[in-house]
């Protein structure tokens, strides 16, 4: 069931990731697994509830199915204005 | 009528689109790049957006400000980029008959802005630290990475 | 501050004089003259001040908004003579750290203005009558006059 | 007690007058009176407890004792704004 999704980082997340947009091959069937998989793999600071997440630019659930070509973005603690 | 923006925003041909002899009132507001931030004395800003999100989801901002308050009109403007001290960093302007809608709704689009739309900023401090604001975790890492230019 | 002007008002020039890097956020009011009140078309305006006791009162409630709100400095200027649809009547502007203050103060300083300032506003409608605002009373002697120009 | 004091007239009050200002001898012995006294004299159409009163550029009290000298200025309803 694996499946390649693309995942754009942006802030803190990016500059953890050390760059701005991957493919991912993973076998995780949600949005939250494969944050989980990240941040294990990248040692990112945030906990995903601190997140959100988008999928194909907008807001979805963490517990979306994930798609073949999907593109996330997960998304840190916003600070506009 | 929600805009991101990578060059310098310009409010009076903002506000010049707004013009509408229907309206008596015209609120707005500027949020600027100010010198001090929890008692952190601070040189330089960096604004980053998702694009494509920012826009879609300020537009519902805006669709939803029209639906609360009796307004004519609204922009939103947010510059993303390296940012100096003093600088504007988002625009609100809103046309109604009365004051009390404009006021309301300008109130309501920035408070919403600064909660929902994907828009982060790294603050630069004098000493040389940086931090992405609201994404500081019980580590240090994230709280003060070296400065990035 | 606060200040009575038979010459157009300039903005730009305004809030120019409020850049303070230690503000956060600017939030400013225009009052423009719109082309109906009470669902009757108005083609003008004429607006006339007591000029110094509108000046001394308009300070007094700058220095409110001063007390009041956690605000670093304001303008407020109003504008006098024949004014004409969409013209800019009033200008607020208000600088402060964070927006709460910079909106709270714009709108107590918009709001007591119009209630206690001596400035009065003469309307012209679309058929020649005119009337100066909240000066009717039961005789049609005072809601009706010729037009003056 | 005849004293003379200066009137001067904005808006409505203007119009109905006929002109800005005037110098009134009058035996007012209060604001109130004065108003009360041109009122009738020029058919002004508003009440008295629709106005203020300012004496020497500042709001007075209607009670307060006219001067000679003094200088007044009935004030209708503002509608700055």
């Amino acid at each position: 069931m694996s499946k390649t999704v693309e995942v754009q980082y942006f802030a803190i997340l990016r500059e953890q990731r050390g760059l701005a947009k991957e493919k991912v091959s993973t076998a995780a069937a949600t949005a939250a697994q494969l944050y989980d998989e990240l941040r294990a793999r990248h040692g990112f600071t945030l906990e995903s509830s601190r997140l959100r997440v988008a999928v194909n630019d907008d807001f979805a659930p963490w517990q979306a199915p994930l798609r073949d070509g999907d593109r996330l973005v997960f998304i840190p603690p916003v600070a506009g204005g | 009528m929600f805009r991101i923006s990578s060059e310098p925003i310009d409010p009076a041909t903002l506000q010049r689109e707004l013009r509408d002899v229907r309206a008596g009132a015209c609120a707005s507001f500027e949020g600027w790049v100010r010198n001090r931030n929890d008692g952190q004395p601070v040189r330089a800003l960096d604004y980053e957006a998702y694009v494509p999100l920012a826009e879609k989801e300020g537009d519902r901002i805006l669709a939803e400000a029209r639906e609360k308050f009796a307004i004519l009109d609204v922009r939103c403007v947010h510059r993303i980029g390296a940012l100096s001290l003093g600088d504007l960093a988002i625009w609100v302007g809103v046309t109604a008959e009365h004051r009390g809608a404009a006021f309301e709704a300008c109130r309501y689009i920035v408070d919403e802005a600064k909660a929902r739309v994907p828009i982060w900023k790294k603050e630069h401090y004098a000493g040389g630290a940086t931090a992405w604001i609201n994404c500081a975790t019980r580590g240090p890492g994230a709280q003060s990475t070296p400065p990035t230019g």
